[in-house]
């Protein structure tokens, strides 16, 4: 694969101030912050899916948001197709040195915020975990698909309309389209739902697709067809994936390289198959061993992990994760381990790895 | 949910299909109101019998018989119509106007436009009302123009509430922030988006504001703050209780304080089967004997739908 | 954020709204077209003494908000001698100006007055809150029924009277049974101890009941749909299936689960309940300070009616702080908010 | 022994116009003393509806049409409302999906596990309830004294845990867990898992395992019951049921479901959506979305055939092709 990277996030942070308390507030104390994402670092190839996975808290899903630029990072650097997202969604003009979005001819320099705005939207998109809360009911099959669009003026005439969303829905398995478009979402089945919510983003023609757990909300029987439909999106189009999700399974199947994610921070990050089967960190070992599998004969130790991932407000010192590690030793509380390149591509943030 | 559902869900409560055909009535009462009426009502009639009192009981001239200045009441209750309905609804699409406008604003941009426009609607809802209005129109005067203004600009509160805290919950649903991520502006997300989710509740409210807004223009009326060049049913009982009551003619005093009824009832019944078709956590609950079930079988309690028992 | 800043921030909002009020009363007089008190002064049957009086006290020589000539002139609390302060400083006196019609002190009209229109407004407060937490509870619990289907109806029509019509039906019924108006047979004197209560209560049972009605309708309704959304609850299920009777899950965790917003609400309806009063007394010639706005609006007793207005609006949002304060103790979830 | 046999039972539901809906039809089945089944499905497929039938607790627009609940021998669809309510809790308790709302959110955690007690006279005076409330409370893993706190101090593994203490309060002989760890994380949700495998050695309950996911009844049950659009599609011994799957549904099913440590076996899909239950296939529910159909699966509903005196299967294809 070429690895021409297409998405850098550099040393991103995002923390949301909590409301502030009256009291506080007069006392002066300094106001207190969920530190979601805690200095985040990875890179995206063009083409490549990269899973991020970890449990809710992990922050995964706002590295999604801040990549799109639908929330503003609070520092830190994340570059798309040569641009600073942040910047570019608040329009605060370009950055870095390239001037031109790769092969399009556009100069941002010369956009207006909301064209800034708009030009990014048009090529990073999401795609959302729930298909019966991502799509609005009172839309039918069409207007949902054709909605982007619209909104980014892609074509005038009618026809060409149709034709974009019939080819979008075709892509996505939804054959005959015209049996499909003139229905409400509330018609048609969760798989069918999710289908229609990736044509709605896939009519674009989009560069990067960041999918919040696309699959989590299906049945396990139409979990795959998604995933598949994902791959060959990928195959077809070189659409470049963020699949964010707490399912290491189903991101076993797809994937290409998994990032995972513990308060904010990545432990470890490297090809997926080197990652599930030969686990470097002590949360990816503990996490992988207690995912239930089918199959009773393989029943294998579970590594649990006592308490609850410690709230975002306060990160233990050190090593983050050393209060629950099975094998933390006294420099953990005093070291915060980096990412280190243990095997080739295998990144792990841990000591004792 | 689509109109016609709703049409169809709506027809099959029974009070609000009364409710609905009262109304109508009522509204083509006002509407032909000049033809309907046997007299003129603002024009004292003639008493050509000198045995006869002004102040006269139902006969078969009058069949609600006449006020002590000689008109007709039957005449004047029908026009009486016209102000109700015409106050009622000026008021509440004006409230109802501003109160959306208010909820939306806030429920969707939040932070300090919200804590703004919620510290007024929270000041205009603590303020008594009636004592507020009373207070208005007697310094600005009588008129059915300041009574619209008066009723409308002061009662968009409950709506400005209800419609706020129904878009806060709205906005948070994944299918705003799916409008976002494509690109959509917060025009279109707001008019697009979250308007279609919010409009069923704003009708149910703005239904039971016209009923509000017609009781209080009676109230204010009834306190003499009445339009004194329009017959209104307030109005007219205002006169009656200041000069019919000690006579006991009830033909006087009872027909406009029943016809406001007839009109505010309507609309409760209206709105309230509106709100049962909005609101579908007045649908299901888990207390339930299951033998009565077996016994009852068919018809009871409001059954789910199928999509809902998929899920 | 816990309670104590919960607290904090109801108490602030009181304050300001209070300021809002005062403001908003002084305005309300002054700047609305026709002006009232500028009229006032021009009536010619006012004795020069009035007039001078009436000057001095509202301070009508001086500028209306702020004196910007001596602000200019260096001269920072003078230039707040205005008319404003002067209602401000008056207002703390206690001194709400002189009735027009009666040539009163306004304030101790009030006085006078207070006390019946409380009886009045607590009496209906407390049969209407009874009634409709009964009522709400029994009709969402036998939802459907016919008893539902009964106590719904007679919810619907009662929200849809008009309070000042059901006085007049009253009083037309009860004609002869019970005394029509006024608050005691005249000639009776508390020094008759026991006869003159009954006769008082017997004087108050209308304008109860009529007080009551309006809002008993609103209680139920809400008491319903909120004892419904709490029956919709997972923890009911779980109730039940802990081997709780239906009388034991009603008591022990409907109950209060849905008696929590009505304490916001009792307060809220509070602003519904003094518009009432004004119809009842008008109707039953219960002289409180209903009553007593009726007559100033007929007779454009513009002191009276401002004073009144600002006894009224100041109950309303005092007694909004005690329900919201009342709240956060009994909620736990307040803390979380 | 069976502590627990259903048989035959069916349950319908009342559409908006009148129009009964099967959503559970002729489901047998039997829970051994001191075993575990776990009753599997995708969503609509019936087995929460199979769930809150066995405790009479369907909503409004549910009904048993026939069928059996025995506990213990006895029918429980048969006892009056009073005499259900001491089977509830005391003998049959649950532990619910959604942990989150199954609290009373104004009433502290201690006062909803001391209900269950007083309910039921476990035990005779105030304090000995709370005494006890906090035991139990220890016991899953929580201290005593968090008893006083509201459910929205717990964070949701807590919640969790509270409910199953207050599940076995009563000391019931049955737990019916619906989804209990769902909502939950992944290391919590193996915290919960190894707790109630914990308890359900120590306190010798027999346990109803109502969930969509495999894996979880892989690691806990002993029988496994496979239901699939209201009805009974494979029930057998776990260790049969996971490595020789009979049913085409439970084949695929186990074929469509990731297994984290070989993430190189292909991942298959059953095409298709699950049956809506106003629109039932005539025949077999599952003939519509079956790679292995035959002409006959459209037409008559598959009999439930014995592959062994511990397996059944109910395909019209079992035992062919042997």
């Amino acid at each position: 694969m070429e690895t021409q990277p297409i998405l850098q996030v550099q040393d991103l942070y995002k923390y949301f101030p909590l409301p502030r308390d009256i009291l506080r507030y007069l006392a002066r104390k300094p106001a207190r912050y969920v530190k979601a994402v805690d200095g985040v670092h990875f890179t995206v190839s063009k083409g490549e899916i990269l899973a991020l996975v970890g449990e809710s808290g992990s922050g995964k899903t706002t590295v999604g948001m801040n990549v799109l630029g639908l929330q503003k990072p609070t520092r830190g650097r994340i570059t798309f197709a040569g641009y600073n997202v942040a910047e570019w969604a608040e329009g605060l003009g370009p950055s870095l040195g390239v001037e031109r979005l790769e092969n399009s001819g556009i100069d941002l320099a010369r956009m207006s915020r909301r064209e800034r705005i708009m030009a990014l939207r048009e090529r990073a998109l999401m795609i959302f975990q729930d298909p019966y809360e991502s799509l609005n009911v009172r839309q039918k099959v069409y207007e949902i698909v054709a909605e982007p669009l619209v909104i980014h003026r892609i074509t005038q005439s009618r026809e060409e309309l149709e034709e974009l969303v019939r080819s979008a829905l075709e892509t996505c398995g939804l054959v005959p389209a015209e049996h499909f478009w003139h229905r409400y979402p509330t018609e048609l089945s969760g798989g069918q739902r999710q289908r229609v919510a990736i044509a709605g983003a896939l009519v674009l023609n989009p560069t990067l697709i960041v999918a919040d757990e696309p699959v989590s909300m299906l049945d396990v029987s139409i979990r795959a067809e998604i995933l598949s439909l994902l791959l060959s999106i990928r195959q077809e189009q070189g659409v470049t994936i963020l699949y964010t999700t707490h399912d290491l399974a189903t991101a076993g199947y797809f994937t290409d390289r998994m990032a995972v994610m513990y308060l904010g921070r990545i432990v470890e990050l490297g090809p997926t198959r080197d990652v599930l089967l030969s686990p470097l960190h002590p949360y990816t070992k503990a996490l992988i061993s207690v995912i239930p599998t089918p199959n009773p004969a393989q029943r294998n130790k579970r590594v649990i992990l006592h308490g609850e991932i410690p709230n975002p407000t306060d990160v233990p010192q050190g090593c983050r994760f050393h209060p629950r590690c099975p094998i933390a030793t006294d420099d953990c509380l005093k070291l915060d381990p980096q990412l280190r390149e243990l095997t080739p591509k295998h990144e792990v943030a841990c000591i004792h790895a | 949910m689509d109109a016609l559902k709703a049409l169809k869900q709506f027809s099959r409560n029974p009070m609000g299909v009364v409710g609905a055909i009262m109304l109508s009535v009522i509204v083509a009462t006002g509407v032909f109101a000049p033809i309907l009426a046997p007299y003129d009502p603002y024009a004292r009639v003639e008493v050509t019998d000198p045995a006869k009192e002004i102040l006269a009981p139902p006969d078969e001239e009058h069949i609600l018989g006449r006020d002590d200045a000689g008109k007709d009441v039957f005449s004047q209750l029908i026009f009486g119509v016209r102000v109700s309905l015409i106050v009622g609804f000026a008021a509440s699409i004006m409230s109802m106007f501003i109160g959306a406008t208010v909820g939306i604003l806030a429920g969707y941009y939040g932070g300090r436009v919200e804590t703004l426009l919620m510290r007024l609607v929270d000041f205009l809802l603590v303020i008594p009302n009636l004592p507020l209005m009373l207070v208005i129109i007697t310094i600005m005067g009588r008129g059915i123009l300041n009574m619209i203004l008066v009723i409308g600009l002061l009662g968009w509160t409950w709506m400005a509430r209800l419609v706020r805290s129904q878009v806060i919950s709205v906005k948070e649903r994944q299918f705003v922030l799916r409008a976002r991520s494509i690109g959509a502006s917060h025009f279109r997300i707001i008019i697009r988006h979250i308007l279609p989710q919010v409009v069923p509740i704003i009708i149910s409210q703005a239904v039971l504001d016209i009923a509000v807004a017609i009781l209080t223009e009676s109230s204010l009326a009834f306190l003499g703050l009445g339009d004194p060049t329009l017959v209104s049913w307030g109005t007219m009982l205002n006169y009656a209780f200041a000069r019919a009551i000690s006579r006991q003619a009830w033909w006087f005093l009872l027909p406009p304080g029943f016809a406001i009824v007839l009109v505010s009832v309507s609309l409760v019944l209206i709105g309230n089967a509106l709100e049962e078709i909005v609101n579908p956590k007045l649908r299901t609950h888990h207390l339930f004997d299951p033998r009565k079930m077996v016994a009852a079988v068919v018809g009871v309690g409001v059954p789910l739908r199928v999509e809902e028992m998929m899920e | 954020m816990g309670r104590r800043n919960y607290m904090i921030r109801s108490v602030g909002f009181a304050i300001v709204t209070l300021a809002l009020v005062i403001v908003f009363n002084f305005l309300l007089f002054r700047i609305m077209p026709g002006d009232p008190i500028s009229i006032l002064i021009h009536n010619p049957r006012m004795t020069r003494e009035s007039r001078e009086r009436i000057r001095e006290d509202f301070g009508l020589d001086k500028p209306v908000w702020l004196d910007v000539e001596r602000l200019k002139a260096g001269d920072v609390g003078g230039a707040f001698d205005t008319q404003f302060t002067a209602y401000v400083r008056n207002l703390s006196r206690g001194n709400l100006g002189v009735s027009f019609h009666t040539r009163r002190d306004v304030a101790e009209l009030l006085r006078e007055r207070v006390g019946r229109t409380v009886m009045l407004l607590l009496g209906g407060e407390v049969v209407a809150a009874v009634f409709g937490i009964a009522f709400g509870l029994l009709a969402a619990w036998r939802r459907g029924s016919w008893l539902d289907t009964t106590i719904l109806l007679w919810a619907l029509f009662s929200w849809a009277l008009p309070t000042f019509f059901l006085g007049i039906i009253l009083l037309l019924l009860a004609r002869g049974h019970l005394p029509m108006g006024g608050v005691v047979t005249p000639g009776l004197t508390p020094k008759d101890g026991l006869v003159y209560y009954l006769d008082v209560g017997k004087h108050l049972v209308l304008p109860t009941v009529t007080e009551a009605v309006v809002v008993t309708g609103q209680y139920i309704l809400i008491m319903r749909s909120s004892v419904m959304e709490v029956l919709s609850e997972d923890y009911i299920m779980a109730a039940k299936a802990k081997g709780l009777n239906t009388l034991q899950i009603m008591r022990d965790h409907a109950l209060k689960n849905a008696m929590l917003p009505m304490v916001t609400i009792f307060a809220l309806t509070l602003g519904i309940m003094v518009g009432g009063a004004i119809q009842v007394e008008t109707v039953f010639s219960w002289p409180g300070i209903g009553r007593l706005m009726f007559e100033a609006v007929s007779k454009r007793d513009y002191p009276v009616l401002q004073g009144a207005f600002l006894l009224l609006a100041v109950s309303v949002v005092l007694a909004n702080l005690v329900a919201d304060l009342l709240y956060s103790v009994l909620d736990p979830r307040v803390q979380d908010k | 022994m069976a502590i627990l046999e259903v048989r035959n039972l069916s349950v319908e539901y009342l559409t908006e116009d009148g129009v009964p809906l099967r959503a559970v039809e002729d489901v047998n089945f039997c829970l051994e003393e001191g075993g575990s089944l776990g009753l599997v499905g995708e969503s609509g497929c019936g087995k929460t509806t199979v769930m809150l039938g066995l405790l009479r607790m369907l909503p409004q627009e549910g009904r048993i049409v026939s069928g059996q609940v025995l506990l213990e021998g006895q029918d429980l669809l048969q006892i009056g409302e009073a005499k259900m309510r001491k089977v509830r809790w005391k003998k049959m308790s649950m532990v619910f999906q959604g942990a989150m709302n199954a609290l009373n959110p104004v009433r502290t955690i201690e006062s909803q596990i001391v209900e269950a007690l007083r309910i039921h006279d476990i035990v005779g005076g105030a304090s000995e309830a709370r005494q006890r409330a906090g035991e139990l409370l220890e016991m899953v893993g929580i201290s005593a004294t968090r008893g006083r706190e509201h459910p929205h101090q717990y964070s949701g593994g807590m919640k969790q845990r509270a409910i199953i203490a207050m599940a076995l309060a009563c000391e019931p002989h049955i737990l019916i867990a619906d989804e209990p760890t769902t909502a939950l994380d992944v290391m919590i949700q193996a915290q919960i898992l190894e707790l109630l495998e914990r308890l359900k050695e120590e306190l010798k309950l027999s346990l109803l395992l109502v969930t969509h996911d495999l894996g979880l009844v892989a690691e806990v049950c002993d029988d496994v019951l496979v239901m699939y659009g209201g009805r009974v599609a494979e029930i057998a011994r776990s260790s049969a049921i996971f490595n020789d799957p009979v049913h085409p549904y439970t084949q695929r099913l186990l074929q469509a479901f990731p297994d984290v440590k070989a993430p190189d076996t292909p991942l298959v899909s059953i095409p298709g959506s699950p049956p809506r239950l106003d629109a039932l296939p005539p025949g077999c529910r599952f003939e519509p979305r079956c790679h292995l159909r035959e002409d006959i699966c459209a037409q008559r509903i598959p009999p439930s055939i014995a592959v062994n005196n511990s397996h059944l299967a109910a395909c019209h294809l079992v035992g062919r092709e042997s």
